[in-house]
């Protein structure tokens, strides 16, 4: 297992990858942190809308430095901008956005993502300062919720679990999981590998996987380019 | 992303037999007349409209009704000037009413939109139209459970539309609008103009545009009340 | 009795008393019909800031014949006019005024009212075609319910009573009642009377009231105006 | 009808120990640092604050816990750049949290406003933050049951207000200004410029003014990401 560091993607390819999946046309919401970066990799000529739950449709990136509006920012508390077409709306219509299903495409992290579409990503346990912002609500609130991860943690634990140690944020939301090694699709209380890098054998990427990897039909190649 | 559609008759050519409809406006402020008859040309049967009223004249929801495409109205207030074709499918048998206190109404069609299946409210309780329905005590007071409301499609009337589907409505045509926008599956949106992207300020967005799907331009609609006063029939 | 048609206060008269109740900086709902011809008799020098349910706040009186917006228009679908001030929102919001206790008072007409405080002003019967509109919102949409009517039906039967028989809008939700000969108050499970025309003997008065009138206090004079 | 106030002292000067405060902002954007500030100069007590965070550097909410005012927090995100005065009176027991999802806690308070005892929200359904809660199943999926949220006072930022009290907010300011003008007993407003009745246009106003009970012109109002930049300390 010792190469998986070499031979693993990066948080950027990891993005980019996801991205690939945002059709013309989506309304996404990108979780704070790692996830906000798969909107740098919006495929070019596609058009999708990013939702933040703290009230803008259709901002854009960062402002230049020194030209950030603190009232104009993202869930992250992040400095953003306005593309044509922006809206505004308080708390309870951006979360109807999202709880009544109107987002396309929610992209979060995760600690741990079970086979039963279980996601752990808000809390490593009883000790510190608990927060959960909008987590709990973004795994209900998109047609399609799906995750971006390391494979395994820092320590080579595996993220891809049959049940879930950590706290849960919900119950049976997660339906796709890029990872750093492969695709992995969630159907039926099950993993589907869809994709895996050429560079790791299948039986390799099991043994880093806390559950099994189903077959279902043919397992593409994760190709990504250099970023 | 561009949502206009070239006429109203494009705009409404998928809604089947059986489909849910809600309707926006409010007697006739905010009644998308000009969806509605394009509607009726179309022809599909069966449906369950909801609307706060029941039509008005011969003209909008009234000639869907007189038309025998409607099976089942859920509304607030089923009397208008000229309830006629109301009133006579209801007393013949010929359509089911659903009767809605217009409070409830509106919150159980934002609550189909906003993902919340059920809500507490203290109105109608202890009357009949809370009959059957499931009831509860909060800090000592009596509450009904009502269910969220959703549609097949909704057709509403907009001021503006930008082409993203950002809206803005007109003075009390607003009314039940940025609800139905919310709680249907596909959303058609007539509008007297249609703008570019950012032409309207993103301060003054009534509705935003991931709730529509379709916006047609139709720059001299007709306000039902108008057309009824003229004595208009659409047939 | 036969000469209560000849003392009793005409609409326009019921109408002017409850509006002298109408504090200052008062928010109110007027139901539609009789109820709403209560602001024109707005006491000189308070504002009160009207709401219909269908998505207005501070509108004013008609327009002139000939000068009707269809899209400005109350709960009673006439055409209205906008004071400076008002504001436009959509139902869900305006019913959240309505429910969410934040009127001060709302006027509604009554087929019955009962000493409980149980409002019947919807529905005569199984008949015909039933119509709810907003009016079961609105007797629980303020700090103070009201109800103005004539103190007896038109065939003379009492319309204050122990009990409704008619079917109820809302439960134990009046507080006061303006009527043709009286004003009475609801509390305790109770009608307190609180004013009479001077011209009924208290006794003439409870023999046309359905249940009965208690005194809490002097009863004072129903005086108002020709109009 | 005049709703102003002189100054911000004057606005939160009856405000006092044990009250339960809403105060608006999403992180600094939307947040009424002024009417903290004039909060903390008046000192009540055992306050409970219902707020997207918990205080961020030496000022606003953070400053409000440090001056040991805090009692409780009901909020979804006790974190921040700089958490401290949170974190360690928590850690020390001296404050007690209450985490609710970020979408929950919007729709309680908007549930509060609206006169809605509890809705069903799927949210948190299966996790550790639904424990003790009623849960139900709408057609088939499992749903939490969630009670409304009210308070005695809100503090709010708006960017312009009449003197009525109708208000608009100045972009992602937004956020949870116009929920907790409905939700507070006595809703506090600071706005950056206040104008006659009439000057919004109507089809423009967020917060109608019945939800608003003083307004408070702040012309220079800071923002508190910009006075964290700087390093402020409110003390």
């Amino acid at each position: 297992m010792s190469d998986i560091a070499n031979i693993k993607l990066s948080n950027a390819q990891i993005a980019w990858r996801a991205a690939q999946d945002i059709e013309d046309g989506s309304y996404v919401n990108l979780g704070i942190g790692f996830p906000e970066m798969v909107a740098r990799y919006q495929v070019a000529g596609r058009k999708a809308i990013y939702h933040t739950e703290n009230g803008i449709l259709d901002f854009g990136p960062a402002p230049a430095p020194g030209q950030e509006d603190w009232d104009l920012i993202n869930a992250g508390k992040k400095a953003v901008t306005l593309n044509p077409g922006a809206a505004f709306f308080h708390h309870a219509d951006s979360f109807a956005m999202v709880r009544g299903g109107h987002l396309d495409v929610a992209i979060l992290g995760a600690f741990e993502v079970a086979e039963n579409g279980d996601l752990a990503n808000w809390s490593v346990g009883k000790s510190g300062v608990p927060a959960v912002g909008g987590a709990m609500d973004l795994v209900h609130g998109a047609k399609r919720v799906a995750v971006i991860t390391d494979h395994v943690t820092k320590t080579g634990a595996p993220k891809l679990v049959e049940r879930c140690s950590l706290p849960l944020t919900g119950v049976g939301c997660v339906t796709r999981v890029y990872t750093s090694l492969a695709v992995v699709d969630i159907e039926g209380g099950r993993f589907v590998l869809r994709e895996k890098l050429a560079a790791i054998s299948l039986g390799d990427l099991q043994a880093v996987t806390g559950a099994t990897l189903n077959l279902d039909g043919p397992v593409a190649d994760l190709i990504v380019p250099e970023l | 992303m561009d949502k206009t559609i070239g006429d109203v008759a494009a705009a409404v050519a998928d809604i089947p037999d059986g489909a849910s409809v809600m309707i926006g406006g409010f007697g006739g402020s905010g009644a998308p007349i000009e969806l509605i008859h394009a509607l009726i040309d179309r022809g599909p049967r069966d449906l369950t409209v909801i609307n706060n009223n029941a039509g008005n004249g011969r003209i909008g929801i009234a000639a869907m009704i007189d038309a025998g495409m409607v099976r089942k109205i859920i509304c607030s207030f089923p009397k208008s000037k000229d309830p006629r074709a109301f009133t006579e499918a209801y007393l013949a048998g010929r359509i089911e009413l659903e009767l809605v206190p217009q409070g409830t109404l509106a919150e159980r069609i934002r609550a189909g939109g906003a993902g919340i299946p059920a809500f507490y409210t203290p109105t109608s309780f202890g009357t009949e139209l809370a009959a059957g329905k499931p009831t509860a005590e909060f800090d000592g007071r009596g509450y009904v459970q009502e269910r969220w409301l959703k549609a097949d499609y909704a057709l509403v009337k907009a001021e503006i539309a930008d082409r993203h589907g950002n809206l803005v409505y007109r003075k009390a045509g607003r009314n039940f609008g940025p609800l139905m926008c919310m709680a249907a599956a596909t959303t058609i949106v007539q509008a007297t103009r249609i703008v570019e992207p950012g032409a309207i300020d993103p301060e003054h967005v009534v509705t935003p545009g991931l709730f529509v799907d379709r916006v047609v331009a139709v720059p001299h609609a007709r306000q039902e009340e108008d057309l009824n006063i003229e004595g208009a029939v659409y047939a």
